[in-house]
């Protein structure tokens, strides 16, 4: 059986809880996890001052009401679920290692901040800095997926090391910037500057974009890869089309000023 | 015991530990896919000469493989854990990078692995790729007509190695038509491949007269010998013997090969089945075929 | 008048002579004192260690360079945070903690003094600021001198006197605690072409003046002028191969007079320029055994996350080449250059166990203690919250052999240390971290516990594990405060900035003024500070040659 | 349009008289335009134009610029409460909003529906 | 008067009169910030001169103002050497008969204000402090105490101003200077995104253009000037080179710049993308790797267009790359006259630039999470302490909507939107006329004040400490020191 957690009362100001979380409440029954520590603003404030909790504390756990206020949802997560049945605030799944967060509204900026592991859905929008490194940080995530069904922002995957970002609609500016390695696939239309700084990885968009003078053309071509990495999403829900699947790229090595080592892969119409 | 007429020596196939892993080879078409499949399973018949033994496993369809694309199983097995990379890297390396638009991917989940990928990555000189999907790692190696995609790791496992089968019949032509129906029968088990070409032949006894030869013809099943002064296991009535020689994946599936053989075999008239064995000092598996065909389970061993 | 008396414990003095002794140390108005009343607070230090607060000779906690590091890595504060209380403002730690944090933790790690050690002095009232959000601790700073454009001038047209003159009235001006040289000779080629110098006895570009000539000028001027502390010298060559030689060359030009060198294990290397380094603290440790003018610190460099931070711009631009990523550099009108590098020492590398190894070898060959004192040249050998680590490497050698075993053999080969058996005993401990640096300091007032010293003392429970010893005493006092109570902070302190203010003919002032006019942004009568915008001050007396000779 | 606010002499010199004073107001609520643009949109010096982005508009005084100092398609704001009730909220995870690359459609004001 | 008069006529690096000297005498190695350098001179007893006062508007701190003090009008009637911007300053900030603290608009006691600041700081969940880059370092410091304390969040005019060049610092590193070295030695100025002849007129005669150094002895002739800008600016005439770039693109032609100066190769039409031609482009680049000494300066032209941060870190790395060839610093020119002291105030006590939240205890940093116009525009705050500056007027509208929803305590020298909207409002004394103290200029060099005349309003630090003792007085016990460790 499942935790069910839903918001009784709007945060005033942002509510950490990263509480929440399925390690932090196993084994808790519905009063115990309503006893758990957040922060409201700067006061210390139980969990119950906000949620009320039904079920008990399981791996599985569903959160209902607008979250956009709450952050930190799902922190360190090593296992089990998370859905949140509305919008959710900041950094959610920072640090998650394992298991899956499903946001059924939009998320706020910072979706899996110093991710390695696990799997993040958003099925609306998300903001700026998906799966980021933050400020100053070396390396973004290092593992796992960010599957975002609508748009995002700018600086996605900003300096990620590994893993993959998907995302359904169009994303903002600087999407790839300083990444090290990974993939990042955008349905839609990507903003300017896409791979800045890229050493290695791979974005890839459906539509045409503007390219930055770092980046040299080299081929149009069928990288089999790619086609694993479509199907593979097409298997999680994304529209992806058969003509993507079995269609024709082309490449453009970049950046330039760095390991020239990635590309920026856009399908040839 | 017998089936129809065919009688079934009471002995059993004495079979070895190997180390057995499996790769999917795609390619845009069936053609290519087979191509590099075959010149992967080259040269692979026996341990006794060959650095492992190998063959293709089936034809997968392109709905089954991880790429979509027609593929080609292929079951590559050798005595020794540390030599399975090894023998994957070369022949993945030199038979299937090296054919048109080729992929290679593992095809068996276990939990012990090797890296393969990881190893032939350096061919890329620098310009190879890895990418993990679904918590697979996958090496993309440069190549002049696009980019060969290979799995990071490929899974082995301890596997059965020399399961066999000796059908005997009165004539060269009649017994290997028994023997091919049991090759076919036993390709259509799974996990299992005959590393012999064409399924049969072989024959060979472990050891020689000849110093430093490690095997040499199985005279006790050579009815050219019979008159020879060698301790024959034949009957009079029996002038051919095909030996099929069964690797698998677990002991289950080489049994159920075995016992599928048989049956076809069988059917196709063979006079006698036997199986090969050590007297039971060598080998970890004792496939007893009276009982692999009472399907009552293993007793044997 | 608030009174405290510490009993029972073993004290460790050895400026008194003092040496494990069970003795009653007495406190009263924050300097130790021959008997207080009954009614006196008592501390019974049985079964611990008594010591006076530890003195940190060489650190770098304040200023510019030291903020530039701050900002440069949030994702270093992040992962390390000190939350506030009642009695303690909250920061962040890393390499390069905030400044509240930094008085804190030396605090609690039972030092209570530190001297930063380059300070550029147009940014001396940075400096200063900072150092007052620097809770606890008694700090002063050295004043960059050593590429001054103006002193190199008076130098190359003879005026000796004028020379001395102007670095007495820096000081002043600066507020100063003494002259640091680093890397001489250098800012003028990094300035113009990017480019170090290598050879004491180069040319300094259109100056008419070798590195030689400008050290050893330094080194008398300083002693002419009697500051407590000779001039600092960050050698030339640091990290290079075969630098040992610069830095023996350096150690003659004091000619006798008394010098410090800095973190001189990053200069005690063999081997060929562009080679691999070899240990050459065998060659060093000689020379400083056999020459009693000469102290030194050694910058023992531990493993973990550092940061290069330096007016040796050369170095950081050096170390840049070996490893992409933040960098920076400042350039500082007429008086230095300044090259930021974050870097982590790792056991595995060769030269990086190598450097471990020598830093080691230095201490353990080391016959005075009292001469040869202990640093990380904070933080780019290493945190200041590693000395602890570091005593125990020193007193443990089978902690020691474990260690060893985890890093780079073929360094460690290449090395004396593995055959090396001695052990620091904690009298020599208590010289190293606190009586030493204060003698090497001049100041008369701490590292010791005689009556008339500040009452800065650090209480230890006992313990074999010596990190573990030395990382939480149980009590600090400073200023005879406990601030440190039962190993919790639990009393607000500030601390004084100890500066000298030595002497000097206002005349000097005319030869110094047009130079500002003609070359400096900021106007001569606004560069100097005042008293007045100093925190708690002590001024620490300077002794001029002519002086010597009245006692 | 690309609305540019910027910093001026005059702004600065109003500024320190006081925010609330009619210098700074003016000075804050004239627009400088390329020339050819505004023939192009029948405007002239003087002229009120009226600026709208996603977050509001405003209307300001027009004054021309010449084409090889104000380029086509840009005009230049000093800033101030006009710029402001102009610019988005959103800083790109940057604390920054953007403050002199605002999207504005221009449209002259009639003399009667000014107000 | 024309924009390059401006430049021109304030400029030059006085000598220091005989008089000035025997004042310096007088008071020997003394700046000092108590008590001005300098007594009343001849004029009348009312008449006071001020020697090496510094002018405080802009990020140049420039040092060098005399200052002609009228003590009776309490004004300053005449300030030599400042430029447009500063004599403005200096005549603008008189006394104005004000009350010196307002409650919801009705004149109060600064006692009662004090008390009242301190009650909404306090009860605040999320209470906020703003601005900070007009006052002195002192006020500063006391400023993140008082958010420490009340466990709100400090953020300065940094992250509406270089903020971003401030994050492209901490990924990239920069290669500086003070503009010391500057005056002395480059010979290649360029300046990027920035209209310093009417933002900072100064810094062309002061530090960069034309003054005389030791390895530039002619002075602007010994300089190459280079103005880099989507618009010709008033700036454009000092330069011997300007170049035009396409609105939007100079994200693209820095990172063009940097691919030539690293020699890659460029395929794509780079006229077209950026509006420059290939030829200026090679040009320049020539420049900047065979200069003596090279420096860019670059403004919020920059910072605040789209790319931002990026957009520094263009610039900064572009300069790193440049000293493989050349010693080459990049600066941003900073606005407000301690905007810099802000920056490193909040960094020593706090271990980041700007935006520091202490919700849980201790500092955390994350622009767009914790700083000011995020904060505001999201309505997150519940109150705010403003010090010397005016969101009210020149934040984007959203945030407005938030300050004029939560209690505002506003502190500065004149009326403006936000003290208009203020719970709390103080009129405060001006920094650098009236009060003394510190300030960094905009390469980080430290400056002392020297107030001209006395103010009846007490300055930012007097009403900040009163601020934080009412709060230390008022506040309960901390719940826990050691709050929970856990968040990013």
């Amino acid at each position: 059986m499942a935790l069910e957690l839903t918001l009784h009362t709007q945060p005033e100001v942002p509510l950490e809880a990263e509480c929440i979380t399925p390690q932090r409440v196993a084994g808790l029954a519905a009063p115990e996890v309503e006893r758990l520590d957040a922060m409201h603003g700067n006061r210390r404030v139980k969990l119950g001052d906000f949620f009320s909790a039904a079920g008990k504390g399981a791996n599985d756990i569903v959160l209902n009401g607008d979250l956009s206020l709450v952050k930190l949802i799902g922190a360190q997560m090593a296992q089990g679920s998370i859905v949140i049945e509305g919008a959710v605030g900041m950094h959610v799944g920072w640090g998650m290692s394992g298991g899956q967060i499903t946001v059924r509204g939009d998320a706020h900026d910072w979706v899996g901040p110093e991710m390695s592991g696990g799997r993040i859905v958003v099925h609306g929008d998300a903001g700026h800095l998906v799966g980021s490194a933050y400020r100053g940080q070396a390396s973004g995530i290092c593992g796992g997926e960010i599957l975002v069904h609508g748009s995002v922002r700018n600086e996605t995957g900003g300096a990620m090391r590994r893993g993959l970002i998907a995302v359904g609609g169009d994303a903002g500016d600087f999407t790839g910037v300083n990444m090290i390695a990974g993939t990042i696939v955008v349905l839609g239309n990507l903003g300017i500057r896409s791979g800045a700084g890229m050493k290695r990885g791979s974005i890839v968009s459906m539509n045409p974009a503007p390219l930055l003078p770092t980046y040299q053309y080299a081929c149009s071509y069928r990288p089999l890869f790619l086609k694993l990495c479509l199907q593979h999403l097409r298997g999680l829900g994304f529209a992806v089309e058969e003509r993507h699947i079995n269609g024709r790229w082309r490449r453009w090595s970049g950046d330039s000023l760095e390991l020239n080592k990635g590309e920026i892969l856009l399908f040839q119409r | 015991m017998k089936i129809k007429k065919t009688e079934i020596v009471p002995t059993y196939a004495e079979a070895f530990a190997m180390w057995g892993a499996r790769a999917i080879v795609t390619a845009d078409s069936g053609r290519w896919a087979l191509t590099a499949a075959r010149s992967m399973t080259g040269f692979a018949t026996s341990v006794i000469g060959c650095p492992c033994e190998a063959a293709i496993e089936r034809e997968v369809p392109a709905a089954q493989t991880p790429d979509g694309r027609p593929g080609v199983s292929v079951l590559l097995f050798t005595v020794r854990e540390k030599d399975i990379k090894k023998r994957l890297m070369e022949r993945i390396g030199q038979c299937v990078m090296t054919c048109p638009t080729t992929a290679c991917f593992n095809g068996l989940e276990s939990e012990h692995s090797v890296s393969v990928g990881g190893a032939l990555r350096y061919f890329g000189d620098g310009h190879q790729s890895s990418k993990v999907l679904n918590g697979r790692r996958l090496w993309r190696i440069p190549v002049l007509d696009g980019e060969f995609l290979v799995d990071d790791l490929f899974g082995i496992r301890e596997s059965v190695g020399g399961g066999n089968l000796f059908i005997m019949g009165a004539s060269a032509s009649a017994t290997l038509r028994a023997a091919v129906a049991a090759c076919d029968a036993m390709a259509a088990v799974g996990d299992v491949f005959l590393p012999f070409p064409g399924g049969t032949r072989s024959g060979s006894k472990v050891g020689s007269k000849y110093k430093g030869l490690v095997a040499s013809t199985n005279d006790a099943y050579c009815p050219s010998l019979r008159g020879a002064g060698v301790e024959t296991q034949l009957p009079d009535t029996i002038n051919a013997v095909y030996e099929i020689v069964i690797n698998g994946l677990t002991e289950a599936a080489v049994r159920e090969a075995m016992r599928a053989g048989m049956t076809a075999a069988a059917e196709k008239g063979a006079l006698i089945i036997s199986a090969g064995n050590y007297g039971g000092s060598l080998g970890r598996y004792k496939l007893d075929l009276e009982d692999i065909l009472g399907g009552a389970g293993q007793h044997g061993a | 008048m608030s009174e405290l008396r510490i009993v029972n414990g073993r004290v460790y003095d050895p400026a008194n002579g003092v040496d494990g002794e069970v003795a009653a140390i007495c406190i009263r108005g924050g300097k130790i004192v021959e008997s207080v009343s009954d009614s006196a607070r008592t501390i019974d230090a049985h079964g611990m260690v008594v010591m006076p607060g530890g003195v940190d000779i060489h650190c770098h906690i304040a200023g510019p360079k030291v903020n530039l590091a701050r900002k440069l890595q949030p994702e270093d504060h992040r992962l390390d945070v000190q939350p506030g209380s009642d009695v303690m403002r909250s920061g962040t730690g890393g390499v390069v903690p905030s400044t509240f944090t930094t008085g804190y933790r030396y605090a609690t790690m039972g030092y209570t003094t530190a001297m930063e050690a380059a300070v550029p002095p147009i940014f001396a009232r940075h400096v200063i600021e900072e150092l007052a959000d620097t809770p606890v601790i008694d700090k002063g700073f050295y004043v960059l001198l050593g590429n001054n454009v103006l002193l190199y001038q008076l130098l190359k047209e003879g005026r000796k006197r004028d020379f001395r003159e102007a670095i007495a009235w820096w000081m002043n001006a600066a507020k100063g605690y003494t002259v640091k040289l680093v890397n001489p000779g250098s800012d003028e080629l990094w300035k113009k072409r990017r480019e170090n110098i290598s050879d004491l006895e180069q040319k300094v570009d259109h100056f008419d003046l070798t590195p030689l000539q400008v050290i050893h000028s330094f080194i008398e001027a300083v002693n002419d002028l009697g500051f407590p502390h000779p001039p600092h010298i960050h050698c030339n060559n640091l990290g290079h191969s075969g630098n040992f030689n610069t830095t023996l060359q350096t150690m003659r030009a004091a000619e006798g007079r008394r010098v410090h060198i800095a973190h001189i294990q990053f200069h005690s290397y063999g081997g060929e320029p562009g080679a691999n380094p070899r240990s050459a603290a065998q060659q060093i440790i000689d020379y400083i055994n056999a020459n009693p003018n000469v102290t030194a610190d050694v910058g023992q460099v531990m493993f973990g996350n550092a940061i290069t931070m330096t007016a040796d711009a050369p170095l950081a631009w050096m170390l840049r080449g070996f490893k992409k990523g933040k960098w920076v550099n400042a350039d500082t009108e007429c008086e230095s250059g300044c090259g930021i590098m974050p870097f982590s020492y790792q056991e595995h590398v060769f030269t990086h166990a190598l450097q471990w190894a020598i830093g080691l070898e230095l201490f353990l060959l080391s016959e005075d203690p009292w001469r040869l004192v202990l640093s990380t040249d904070h933080p780019n050998g290493g945190s200041f919250m590693q000395y602890p680590r570091l005593i125990k490497l020193l007193m443990d050698s089978g902690f020691r052999r474990e260690e060893i075993k985890r890093l780079n053999q073929k360094a460690i080969a290449t090395t004396g240390l593995a055959s090396i058996e001695r052990e620091y005993t904690m009298r020599e401990i208590a010289i190293i971290t606190r009586a030493g640096p204060a003698r090497a300091l001049g100041l008369a007032n701490k590292g010791q516990l005689g009556v008339g010293a500040d009452a800065d003392v650090t209480i230890y429970t006992e313990d074999a594990d010596r990190e573990k010893m030395f990382n939480s005493p149980r009590y600090v006092i400073k200023d005879g405060v406990a601030v440190v109570d039962n190993h919790e902070f639990k009393t607000p302190h500030d601390g004084r900035l100890l500066h000298i203010a030595p002497g000097h003919d206002n005349a000097i002032e005319d030869a110094i003024r047009p130079f500002f006019d003609d070359y400096y942004t900021v106007r001569f009568d606004n560069y100097a500070i005042n008293d007045d915008f100093l925190h708690a001050h002590e001024v620490i007396p300077t002794r001029p040659a002519g002086e010597d000779k009245k006692d | 349009m690309t609305l540019i606010p910027g910093r001026t002499s005059k702004q600065g010199t109003s500024l320190n008289a006081g925010k609330l004073k009619a210098e700074y107001l003016e000075v804050t609520s004239t627009v400088e335009m390329n020339e050819d643009d505004m023939k192009k949109m029948k405007l002239k010096d003087g002229d009120r134009v009226r600026l709208r982005s996603p977050e509001g508009e405003v209307v300001v005084t027009c004054r021309p610029k010449k084409a090889s100092d104000l380029p086509s398609g840009i005009i230049f704001m000093a800033y101030g409460p006009s710029s402001s009730e102009l610019m988005g909220s959103d800083t790109a995870g940057s604390g920054m909003p953007l403050s002199k690359q605002i999207e504005v459609r221009v449209e002259a004001v009639g003399a009667g529906e000014e107000g | 008067m024309s924009d390059k008069d401006n430049m021109t006529d304030n400029g030059t690096n006085t000598e220091t009169s005989a008089a000035a000297k025997a004042d310096a005498k007088a008071a020997p190695g003394a700046a000092s910030g108590a008590a001005p350098g300098a007594a009343p001179k001849n004029g009348g007893d009312h008449i006071k001169i001020v020697k090496n006062a510094t002018c405080t508007f802009c990020g140049c701190v420039c040092d060098d103002m005399d200052l002609t003090v009228d003590l009776k009008e309490k004004r300053i009637t005449k300030a030599k050497n400042a430029c447009v911007l500063g004599r403005a300053w200096f005549a603008e900030h008189t006394i104005e008969d004000r009350p010196a603290a307002l409650i919801d608009g009705r004149e109060a006691s600064v006692e009662e204000a004090v008390e009242e600041a301190a009650r909404i700081l306090l009860e605040a969940r999320y209470p906020i402090t703003y601005g900070l880059s007009d006052s002195t370092c002192e006020a500063q410091r006391v400023a993140v105490a008082i958010s420490d304390i009340v466990k709100g969040s400090v953020d300065t005019t940094t992250s509406v101003c270089h903020g971003p060049s401030g994050i492209a610092f901490q990924g990239v590193g920069e290669t500086t200077s003070t503009l010391g070295e500057v005056k002395n030695r480059a010979d290649l100025v360029i300046y990027w995104g920035g209209n310093p002849a009417e933002s900072h007129p100064r810094h062309f005669t002061r530090y960069a253009v034309t003054p005389k150094g030791m390895h530039i002895p002619n002075g602007k002739k010994d300089r190459t000037v280079v103005l880099v800008d989507v618009r010709k600016t008033p700036s454009a005439p000092v330069s011997d080179i300007f170049i035009q770039v396409k609105p939007g693109r100079d994200f693209e032609l820095l990172w063009t710049l940097r691919a030539l100066v690293n020699g890659k190769k460029i395929t794509a039409d780079v006229e077209e993308l950026t509006g420059v031609a290939r030829e200026t482009l090679d040009d320049l680049v020539a420049r900047m790797k065979s200069c003596s000494y090279g420096v860019l300066f670059f403004g919020m032209g920059l910072t605040m267009t789209r790319g931002r941060h990026f957009n520094s870190g263009a610039v900064l790395a572009l300069a790193a790359d440049l000293n493989q060839y050349a010693p080459f610093v990049a600066k941003p020119v900073r606005g407000h006259g301690n905007v810099t002291g802000a920056d490193n105030v909040v960094s020593w006590q706090t271990g980041y630039p700007f935006g520091v939240n202490f919700n849980r205890g201790f500092p955390r940093f994350n622009p767009g999470e914790f700083t000011t116009v995020d904060v505001l525009a999201r309505g997150e705050a519940d109150a705010a302490l403003v010090i010397a500056t005016d969101p009210a007027s020149n934040f984007p509208k959203k945030a407005i909507e938030t300050l004029r929803r939560i209690p505002v305590i506003s502190l500065d020298t004149k009326p403006t939107e936000t003290s208009r909207l203020a719970r709390v409002a103080f009129s405060v004394a001006t920094y650098g006329i009236n009060t003394g103290g510190t300030v960094y200029r905009m390469d980080d060099v430290p400056i002392t004040l020297r107030p001209a005349f006395e103010s009846p309003y007490p300055g930012d630090e007097e009403i900040l400490t009163a601020i934080r003792d009412k709060i230390l007085a008022l506040r309960p016990p901390r719940q826990d020191a050691a709050a929970d460790r856990a968040a990013p």
